[in-house]
C-alpha cells in the first residue's frame, strides 16, 4: 500500500475508562477505496476507537491523521467532531444520532450551513440529497419527521447524512443491525460503488457473512488490542470467529423437533394501529410444546403487536388468545408470567432492565410480589441475592456481582441476565424477540443453545428475528408476517432464504410452500 | 487542554467531608460580598449566623421549628422525584392539608386530643395526597405535564384558601381579618418544651423520614417505585402496575406536603391564613435535592436550610443589614452545596492534547 | 350579554389585554428558547424580578430608557449564564438550579435595592416609556386607541415573536437549537457544540425573560416594588407548554391570558362582585390546566428537556 | 440615661404606605436623637414571633409592629417580657400590663375626601381599587362612600380588590377598567391607581400618604395618616414611665392630629373644599362622628 493512498491513519491509540483499557495502543490505516471491516466481541473497543477518530472521545495517547484534499496526512485535533467532519470523515453511529423532531432533510443539513444564514440553503440541499439518493438507491422521504420513520429509513438518513458531506472516509458502526436482509444488500451495493469511486470505508458488524461479502480487509480487536488482521479473500468464518473470541467457538447443534400439544394459540386476533405499531388483522397461529417457531418479516409489519400481546402489554381488540386452552385475552404481564410465559423484550436496554438497579433486582423484578422474594410486602434481599448469585454462575453473566448496576453490563450480558430471569422457572411458553441482535458470535451461540435446550425440555418458543441466519439456525417451523397478517410456511426444511425473503416482501404464501 | 467528567462510583467519607467543607467555605466567601457591600464585618457576621441558628436553646428551637415543615415538604419532593414525578405543587398541597385540618379540627369534630390529632393528620394527609393524585391522573390520562399543572394548582389553592377564609371559614372573632376559625385545643400539636415553639410536628417529620426510608429500602412498594422511576418501560414490561404505582407515589408525596400544612397550623399558627407558608413547598424541592432524595438526608438538609435562614436573619438584625440578606445567604449556600454535590458525583479529568505515541 | 358585548367591543379592553400580555410575551419567549434547547429554566420568576429591578435602577441612575432595557437584558443574561453553568456544564438538576436562581435573583435584587436606596419611604419614580404616537396609525379608528395605549416595549415584544420564529424555523441556528433539545447526540455528531448551543439559548432566553420584568417597571409602571412580579414568571412556564413550544402559539397564549385577565377586571368593574373575587382570579389558572389537558397529547416535547449531556458520555 | 431603643417589625417593606407612616415617624425620632431605631421589614408571620423574641432579648425599650396575623404569640411574648413595652397594630383590645394597640383609624378624613369626590363626579361613578378586603381597608372605603353619598345621593361605586398589597401594574389595570366602565374619579387605596388616573386625565383620591406632587393635576384630595402623634406620644410615655396597655389608635383621629385631609382647591373648587373643611371642623370639635364600618364594601351598580 502506498503512502499516498492512505486516507486515514491511527497511531498508538490508547483510551482508558477508569481501570478499563478500552483501546490499547491501536494502529490502523485505511487506503483510498478500501473497505475495512472491524470485528470484535461486544466491548472489544471498536466503537470507542471510532469515537476517538471522530472526536467524540479524547484519547489518552496516540494520534489520528487524515488525508487532506491534496492527499497529505494532517494530524486531527482530538475531541472535535467538527474537525473530523472538516477533514472529510463521516460516521454512521452505532445508535441513531437523529433529531426526531426534524425532517430527514433538516437532519442532513444540520451543521452544514453557517448558523446565522437567513433562510438556509434548503433548496440546494434538497437537490444535492436527491442526487445522492438517485446514485445510491437509498430511497427515503426527506420531508417526513424522523420520529415517524421506520428504523430502516432512519438508518438510510444516517448514511445520507454522512454522504452529503462529501466524505473521503466513511465509518459505519453496525449499520445493518437494524436493517432487513434486502436493505442490507442494498447498502452493500452502495458501499462497493462508493469504494470504487475512492471512498475509504470502515465497517463494523457482528454478522460475519456480511463482512466476508463486502470487505477487502478485516481487522479483529480483542479486549482493546489488535488480535489479528486478514485479507478477506483469505479468510473464513471459523478463523475470524476464533480470532475474535480467542478460542474456538462451539457450533450450536439442533435435533429434530417433536411437537406436542398446543400451548399458546392466537385466534383471529385484531389489534389497532398505534403510533409506532402496525395493526394486526386476523392473526391466527398456534405454538406447540417442544417446537421453535420462527416469525420472519421486515420489521414494522406487526411483530411489535404480536410481542406486545404475548407479553401482556396489550389486549386484542378482537379475537382471542388462549393459553393451555384457556382464554387469556385480558391478561397483564404478571398473570402471564405466573402462568409460565417467559418474555424477552425486543429492546433489552429499554424494556428489559432498569439500568440503575442491581443485577439482583433485575433478576427478581418480574416476581417481586411472589413469595420467593418478599413477604408481607417486605423484600427478602437475601433470597434475591442468592438467586442472582446462582444465575450469574449458571448463565455466565459477566459482572462484578449481584449488587452491580445493570447498566454496567454489556448487551450480551444483559441478554443473559434476562434469560436467567425468565428461564429459571422452566417456562412453558417462550417469546424470544430479537434474542441476539447486536451480540457477538460467542454470546449468540450461548443464547441459541439455551433456547434450544428449553425447547427440548418441552417449551413452546416463538422467535422473532430479522436475522434470517438466526431463524434458520433455530426455527422448526416458520411464520411470516407482512402488513399485519401472518401466514404459515412449512416445513421449514423445505424453505430457503430467497423464498422467505419473498414472503416477507408480501408475495403470496403459495410461492413458499411450493418449494 | 480540555476536561472530561468521569462519574465516581462511590465517594469516600473523606471526600464528602472535604466537599462539604469546601461548599461551606465557598458560601461564606460569597456571603462576605453582600455583607461588605452593606458595610458590615464578615467575620463578625459569620459568628452571628452560627449564634443565631444554634447559639441558644431558643435559637436551636427556632431552627428546628422552621426545619419542621421543610422536612415534610422535602420528603414530599423526595418521594415524588424518586419516581420521576415532578411535583412542584407542595406549596398548594401544604395549604390544602392545612385547610383540611382546620375544617375537621376547627370544631366540626369534638374528640379528645388522642383521637382528634390523628384524625386531623389523616385528613390533611389525604387532602394533600388527593391534590397530587389529580395531576398524576391528568398526566396518565391526558399527558398533561405535571410540572405545570402542580405549579398552577399552587395559585388556585392559595386563592381558594383566601376565598374560604374570607367567606365561610372566616373566624367571626377575628375582627374581620381573613383568617380561619382556630383549631380546637384538642387538635393542636403539643409543644416539645415549655416556652419554646418547637412542637410535635418535628417528631412527625422525623418519623415520616424513617418510615419513608423503610419503605424505600425494605418494601416491595419501594422497589416498584424505584423501578418505575428509573425505567417506566422496563417496569411495565416486568409486570409492575406503573400507573397504580405512580398514583401511590402521588398520594404519598401530596400527603406529606399536606402533613406539613397540618403541622404548621396545628403546631405553630393555630389557625389558617393565606400567609401560612413563606414558600415551604418550593424550599422543600431544594431540601430534597440537597439530600440527594434520601429520606434521612432530607432531615439534615432541612435543618441546614432552616439554620442558614434563621442564622442569617438574626445576623442581619444584629448588624443592621437589610434582612433581605437572609434569603440571599440561603440562595448562595444552596448554590454552593449544589456545586459541591457535583464534585461528589464526578471527578474532573484534565486531558492534555493527545501526544503521538512513538513519534510521527 | 350587553355587558360582554360592551367589553369585547371596546378598544380599551383590547389595549389592556395587550398590555397585560406584554410581560408574558417576553417571558414565554424566553422560556421557549431555553426549553427548545432542552433546558427548563425555573429561574424565570427571579429573573423577572432582576430585570425589573436592574432596568429600573439603571434608568433611575440616569442611563436612559433603552440603556435600562439593555441593563435588564444583561442582568437576565447573567443569571442565565449561571443557570447554564449549573445545568449545562455541571449537569445539575434543572429544577433545583432554577428554583435556586429564582431565590438568588429575587433576594439579590431586593437586597441591592434596599442597600442602594436605604432611606426611601415611597418608591422613587422614573419617567417610563411613553405611549405610542404614530401619525396615521394611532389615528385609525379602534386600532388607533389600542395602539396609542402601548409603548415601544410592546412593539419590541411582538417583534421578538417574529424574530424568535424566524431564527427557529428559518435559520440553521434554529435547526440546531431544535435538534439539541431533541437529541444532543445528533448535534454533536454533526460537528456542532451541544454545550455552546445550550448555553447560548439559556443566556438569550433569560435575557428575554428579564425584559418581561423590565416592562413592569419601565412601561407598565414607573417604580420598583417588592413582590411586584407576583407569579408572572410561573405563568410563562405554563404558557410554553400550552403553546407546544411554538412562538406563534406562545403569543396567542399570552394574549389569551391577557384578554382573560382584562376581561375579569372589567367584569368586576361593570357588574360588581357577584361571586368572590378569587373565583375570577382562579379562572385563568384553571383554564390553563384545562387547555393543557386538551393540547397535551398533541404537544410535542423537546425530548431532551431536563436531560443533562456530557461530551464523551455513552449515549 | 441611655437613649430609648425602639425596634419595629414590619410584615411588609417599609415603602408600603401603611408601614411607611410609622417608619417615617420613627426615623424622624431617631434623627432627633430621641430614640435609637432598628427595624426588620418584610418579616413573614411565620417568623414574626422569633424576630420579636430576638429584639426582646437585645434589650429594647419599645417594640412597634403589627400583631394582626400573630395576635396570640405576640401577646405571649409581651407577657414574657413585662419590662419591654409593645405598641402593636391590632384589631383586638390592649392587654395589661405592656401590650398597647393601635390601628389606622383615618375614616374621618376619608369621609371628607368622599364629600369632595361626591361633589366633583360628573358621571356619578367612582372607582375604588383596594388590596385586600380587610377591616383596615374596608373602614376607609366605607367612610369614603358615606362621605360621597352625603353630598351626592346618586353617586355609584365600583369596588375591586386586587388581592395583593403590591402589584401596581395590576392595580393600574383594575383602575383602567373602571375608567372604561365610566368612572371619572378613582379612589387610590393602592399604588398604581393614581397612575391610571393621570394617564387617562381624570382625578384620583389619595389615601394615607400625600402623593399630589407625584401626580400633578390628578390628586383631588387625600386622607392622610400621621404616625407622629402616636409614635411621639408612645415614646414620651415610655420615657416618663406612663406607658400603659391602652388603645393608641385614637391618636389617628383628627382631633389628635393623627390624620388630616388635604385637597387641591384648584381641582376641587374652593366651595367644595370649604364644605369639606367645615365638616372637618365639626369632626375635630366632636359634633360630628364618622361611623366605623368594617364590613366589606361592594359595588353599588
Ligand atoms: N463513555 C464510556 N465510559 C465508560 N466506559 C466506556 C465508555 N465507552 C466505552 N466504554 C467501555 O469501553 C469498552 C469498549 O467499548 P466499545 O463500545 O468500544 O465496544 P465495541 O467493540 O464497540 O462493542 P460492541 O460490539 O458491543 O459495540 C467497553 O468495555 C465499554 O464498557
Ligand atoms: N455508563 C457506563 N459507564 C461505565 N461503563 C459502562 C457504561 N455503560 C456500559 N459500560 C460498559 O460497557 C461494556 C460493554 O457495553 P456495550 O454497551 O459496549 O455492550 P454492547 O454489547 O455494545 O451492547 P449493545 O450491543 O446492546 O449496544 C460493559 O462491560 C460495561 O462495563
Ligand atoms: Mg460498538
Ligand atoms: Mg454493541
Amino acid at each position: 500500500m502506498q503512502q499516498a493512498d492512505v486516507v486515514l491513519s491511527l497511531e498508538g491509540i490508547t483510551k482508558r475508562f477508569g481501570k478499563l483499557v478500552a483501546n490499547d495502543g491501536l494502529d490502523l490505516s485505511l487506503a483510498r477505496g478500501e473497505i475495512l471491516a472491524l470485528l470484535g466481541e461486544n466491548g472489544a473497543g471498536k466503537t470507542t476507537l471510532m469515537n476517538i477518530l471522530f472526536g467524540h472521545y479524547v484519547q489518552d495517547a496516540g494520534m489520528v491523521r487524515a488525508a487532506d484534499q491534496a492527499g497529505a496526512l494532517q494530524t486531527l485535533p482530538s475531541g472535535s467532531p467538527g474537525a473530523a467532519l472538516d477533514a472529510g470523515i463521516g460516521m454512521v453511529h452505532q445508535h441513531f444520532t437523529l433529531a426526531e423532531n426534524l425532517t430527514g432533510l433538516d437532519n442532513i443539513r444540520l451543521g452544514t450551513e453557517p448558523l446565522l444564514a437567513l433562510g438556509g440553503r434548503r433548496a440546494a440541499a434538497r437537490k444535492k440529497v436527491q442526487q445522492i439518493i438517485a446514485e445510491s438507491g437509498l430511497e427515503v422521504d426527506l420531508d417526513r419527521r424522523v420520529a415517524s420513520l421506520t428504523v430502516g429509513e432512519k438508518q438510510r438518513i444516517e448514511i445520507l447524512k454522512a454522504l452529503y458531506r462529501d466524505v473521503r472516509v466513511l465509518i459505519l458502526d453496525e449499520p445493518t443491525a437494524v436493517l432487513t436482509p434486502q436493505e442490507a444488500d442494498g447498502l452493500f451495493v452502495v458501499l462497493r460503488r462508493l469504494a470504487e469511486n475512492g471512498l475509504g470505508v470502515i465497517f463494523i458488524s457482528h454478522k460475519l457473512g456480511e463482512v466476508l461479502a463486502v470487505s477487502h480487509r478485516i481487522m479483529v480487536l480483542r479486549a482493546g488490542r489488535k488480535a489479528g488482521e486478514l485479507v478477506t479473500a483469505d479468510a473464513d468464518r471459523r478463523a475470524i470467529a476464533d480470532l475474535m473470541v480467542g478460542k474456538a467457538v462451539a457450533e450450536v447443534s439442533r435435533t429434530a423437533a417433536s411437537p406436542g400439544k398446543t400451548l399458546l394459540e392466537f385466534d383471529d386476533v385484531h389489534l389497532r394501529q398505534s403510533s409506532n405499531r402496525q395493526s394486526l388483522r386476523g392473526v391466527s397461529f398456534a405454538l406447540r410444546a417442544g417446537e421453535i417457531v420462527g416469525l420472519a418479516g421486515v420489521s414494522g409489519n406487526g411483530q411489535a403487536g404480536i410481542a406486545a400481546l404475548i407479553s401482556g402489554l396489550s389486549v386484542p381488540d378482537q379475537g382471542a388468545l388462549r393459553l393451555y386452552g384457556k382464554p387469556v385475552t385480558q391478561s397483564d404481564p404478571r398473570t402471564l408470567v405466573a402462568a409460565g410465559v417467559a418474555r424477552m423484550p425486543e429492546d433489552r436496554q429499554h424494556d428489559g432492565v432498569v439500568g440503575t438497579m442491581s443485577v439482583a433486582d433485575n433478576i427478581a423484578i418480574e416476581e417481586i410480589r411472589a413469595d420467593g422474594f418478599s413477604r408481607f410486602g417486605l423484600l427478602d434481599r437475601k433470597a434475591m441475592r442468592t438467586r442472582a448469585s446462582s444465575a450469574i454462575t449458571d448463565y455466565d453473566i459477566r459482572c462484578p456481582g449481584p449488587e452491580a448496576e445493570a447498566r454496567l453490563l454489556s448487551g450480551g450480558n444483559v441478554q443473559k441476565l434476562i434469560l436467567a430471569r425468565v428461564l429459571e422457572r422452566a417456562p412453558r411458553v417462550i417469546l424470544a424477540n430479537q434474542p441476539t441482535r447486536g451480540l457477538d458470535v460467542g454470546a449468540q451461540s450461548e443464547i441459541h443453545r439455551r433456547i434450544i435446550a428449553a425447547r427440548d425440555r418441552g417449551a413452546a418458543v416463538l422467535v422473532i428475528s430479522e436475522d434470517l441466519d438466526e431463524l434458520f439456525a433455530l426455527a422448526d417451523r416458520f411464520l411470516v408476517i407482512h402488513a399485519g397478517e401472518v401466514s404459515e410456511a412449512d416445513p421449514s426444511s423445505a424453505l430457503d432464504r430467497g423464498t422467505v425473503g419473498l414472503l416477507m416482501a408480501g408475495q403470496s404464501g403459495n410461492v413458499a410452500v411450493s418449494v | 487542554m480540555s476536561f472530561r467528567l468521569e462519574p465516581r462510583a462511590d465517594a469516600s467519607f473523606a471526600l464528602k467531608l472535604m466537599v462539604s467543607c469546601g461548599a461551606g467555605l465557598a458560601a461564606l466567601l460569597l456571603v462576605a460580598i453582600p455583607v461588605l457591600f452593606a458595610g458590615a464585618a464578615p467575620f463578625e457576621a459569620y459568628g452571628l449566623i452560627i449564634q443565631g441558628a444554634f447559639g441558644s436553646m431558643f435559637a436551636l428551637s427556632e431552627t428546628l421549628t422552621r426545619a419542621t415543615p421543610l422536612i415534610l415538604t422535602g420528603l414530599a419532593a423526595a418521594v415524588a422525584f424518586r419516581a420521576k414525578l415532578w411535583n412542584i405543587g407542595a406549596e398548594g398541597q401544604l395549604y390544602i392539608g392545612a385547610l383540611a385540618a382546620v375544617l375537621i379540627g376547627g370544631g366540626l369534630l369534638q374528640l379528645p386530643a388522642a383521637l382528634l390529632i390523628p384524625t386531623v393528620m389523616i385528613a390533611g394527609f389525604i387532602a394533600g395526597g388527593l391534590m397530587m393524585v389529580v395531576p398524576a391522573i391528568l398526566k396518565q390520562r391526558f399527558g398533561a405535564d405535571e410540572v405545570v399543572v402542580t405549579l398552577l394548582l399552587n395559585f388556585v389553592v392559595i386563592l381558594l384558601v383566601q376565598m374560604l377564609i374570607e367567606g365561610p371559614l372566616k373566624d367571626p372573632l377575628a375582627m374581620g381579618w381573613p383568617q380561619s376559625v382556630p383549631l380546637l385545643a384538642e387538635a393542636r400539636l403539643p409543644k416539645l418544651l415549655p416556652r419554646l415553639r418547637m412542637h410535635w410536628g418535628l417528631v412527625i417529620g422525623v418519623a415520616s423520614a424513617l418510615l419513608l426510608w423503610v419503605m424505600v429500602r425494605k418494601t416491595v412498594l419501594g422497589f416498584e417505585i424505584q423501578a418505575v422511576g428509573e425505567n417506566k418501560a422496563a417496569a411495565r414490561f416486568a409486570g409492575i402496575p406503573v400507573n397504580a404505582t405512580m398514583l401511590k407515589v402521588a398520594l404519598f408525596s401530596g400527603g406529606l406536603a399536606g402533613l406539613a400544612g397540618v403541622s404548621e397550623v396545628a403546631g405553630v399558627k393555630g389557625y389558617l391564613s393565606a400567609d401560612l407558608s413563606p414558600g415551604f413547598g418550593y424550599s422543600g424541592i431544594v431540601v430534597a435535592m440537597l439530600a440527594g432524595l434520601s429520606p434521612i438526608g432530607t432531615v439534615f438538609a432541612a435543618i441546614f436550610v432552616a439554620a442558614v435562614f434563621v442564622g442569617a436573619d438574626s445576623m442581619s438584625r444584629a448588624t443592621g443589614i437589610s434582612n433581605y440578606l437572609a434569603d440571599l445567604v440561603v440562595a448562595l449556600s444552596l448554590l454552593c452545596v449544589l456545586v459541591g454535590g457535583f464534585f461528589l458525583r464526578f471527578r474532573i479529568r484534565y486531558e492534555a492534547a493527545a501526544r503521538p505515541a512513538g513519534g510521527a | 350579554m350587553d355587558v360582554l358585548l360592551e367589553i369585547f367591543g371596546s378598544a380599551n379592553f383590547w389595549a389592556a389585554a395587550i398590555r397585560i400580555a406584554t410581560p408574558l410575551i417576553f417571558g414565554v419567549l424566553g422560556a421557549l428558547v431555553c426549553e427548545r434547547a432542552g433546558v427548563l429554566n425555573l429561574g424565570i420568576e427571579g429573573i423577572f424580578v432582576a430585570g425589573a429591578m436592574a432596568g429600573w435602577l439603571a434608568v433611575y441612575l440616569g442611563v436612559g430608557l433603552w440603556g435600562g432595557v439593555l441593563v435588564a437584558a444583561l442582568a437576565g443574561a447573567a443569571f442565565g449564564l449561571l443557570h447554564a453553568f449549573l445545568t449545562v456544564i455541571l449537569g445539575l438538576s434543572q429544577h433545583v438550579s432554577g428554583i435556586g436562581i429564582t431565590l438568588l435573583a429575587t433576594s439579590l435584587s431586593y437586597f441591592t435595592y434596599r442597600t442602594a436606596l436605604p432611606d426611601v419611604s415611597s418608591p422613587p419614580r422614573i419617567v417610563p416609556f411613553q405611549p405610542l404616537d404614530i401619525p396615521g396609525l394611532t389615528d385609525l379608528p379602534f386600532i388607533g386607541p389600542v395602539l396609542s395605549q402601548q409603548t415601544l416595549l410592546t412593539v419590541l415584544a411582538f417583534a421578538l415573536v417574529g424574530v424568535v420564529a424566524l431564527v427557529l424555523y428559518r435559520m440553521p441556528l434554529g435547526l440546531a437549537i431544535r435538534a439539541v433539545g431533541d437529541n444532543p447526540a445528533a448535534v454533536e455528531a454533526q460537528g456542532l457544540s451541544v454545550q455552546g448551543l445550550r448555553i447560548g439559548a439559556v443566556v438569550v432566553g433569560s435575557a428575554l425573560m428579564a425584559l418581561g420584568g423590565a416592562f413592569l417597571t419601565m412601561s407598565a409602571f414607573d417604580a420598583f416594588f417588592f413582590g411586584m412580579v407576583n407569579g408572572r414568571g410561573w405563568i410563562c412556564i405554563a404558557l410554553v407548554v400550552f403553546a407546544s413550544w411554538q412562538p406563534g402559539k406562545a403569543l396567542l397564549g399570552a394574549l389569551l391570558f391577557g384578554a382573560f385577565d382584562a376581561f375579569q377586571i372589567r367584569l368586576q368593574a361593570e357588574i360588581g362582585q357577584v361571586v368572590p373575587g378569587q373565583v375570577f382570579l382562579m379562572l385563568p389558572y384553571l383554564l390553563s390546566i384545562v387547555a393543557l389537558v386538551l393540547v397535551a397529547r398533541r404537544a410535542d416535547y423537546p425530548r431532551a428537556l431536563l436531560q443533562p449531556w456530557f461530551k464523551g458520555q455513552r449515549h | 440615661q441611655d437613649v430609648l431603643k425602639v425596634a419595629a417589625i414590619w410584615t411588609v417593606p417599609v415603602e408600603q404606605q401603611w408601614a411607611s407612616r410609622l417608619h417615617n415617624a420613627l426615623v424622624a425620632a431617631d434623627e432627633r436623637g430621641d430614640i435609637e431605631y432598628v427595624y426588620s421589614e418584610n418579616t413573614s408571620n411565620t417568623d414574626y414571633e422569633r424576630v420579636m423574641r430576638e429584639y426582646a432579648e437585645q434589650g429594647i425599650g419599645l417594640l412597634v409592629g403589627e400583631a394582626f396575623g400573630v395576635e396570640q404569640p405576640a401577646r405571649e411574648v409581651a407577657a414574657e417580657y413585662p419590662e419591654i413595652k409593645f405598641l402593636m397594630g391590632s384589631s383586638l383590645p390592649p392587654a395589661e400590663p405592656n401590650f398597647a394597640t393601635f390601628d389606622n383609624f383615618i375614616q374621618e378624613p376619608s369621609y371628607l375626601t368622599g364629600m369632595i369626590a361626591g361633589a366633583k363626579t360628573e358621571t356619578n361613578m367612582i372607582g375604588m381599587v383596594g388590596g385586600y378586603a380587610i377591616p383596615e381597608v374596608n373602614r376607609l372605603m366605607n367612610a369614603f362612600m358615606a362621605g360621597a353619598l352625603s353630598v351626592n345621593p346618586d353617586a355609584k361605586f365600583s369596588v375591586n380588590f386586587i388581592n395583593s398589597w403590591y402589584d401596581p401594574p395590576k392595580a393600574k389595570e383594575a383602575a383602567f377598567a373602571m375608567v372604561d366602565a365610566g368612572a371619572d374619579i378613582l379612589y387610590a387605596e393602592r399604588f398604581g391607581v393614581s397612575d391610571a388616573a393621570k394617564e387617562r386625565g381624570i382625578l384620583a383620591i389619595g389615601n394615607v400618604i400625600d402623593t399630589a406632587a407625584d401626580y400633578p393635576g390628578t390628586i383631588l384630595a387625600s386622607a392622610l395618616w400621621h404616625g407622629e402623634p402616636m409614635i411621639d406620644q408612645a415614646i414620651a410615655d415610655v420615657k416618663d414611665g406612663s406607658f400603659s396597655a391602652s388603645d393608641y389608635g385614637i391618636y389617628a383621629f383628627m382631633k389628635y392630629g393623627g390624620s388630616s385631609m388635604v385637597a387641591d382647591a384648584d381641582l376641587a373648587g374652593a366651595d367644595v373644599v370649604a364644605a369639606a373643611e367645615a365638616k372637618g371642623a365639626e369632626i375635630t370639635a366632636g359634633t360630628f362622628e364618622v361611623e366605623i364600618d368594617d364590613t366589606e364594601p361592594s359595588s353599588t351598580m
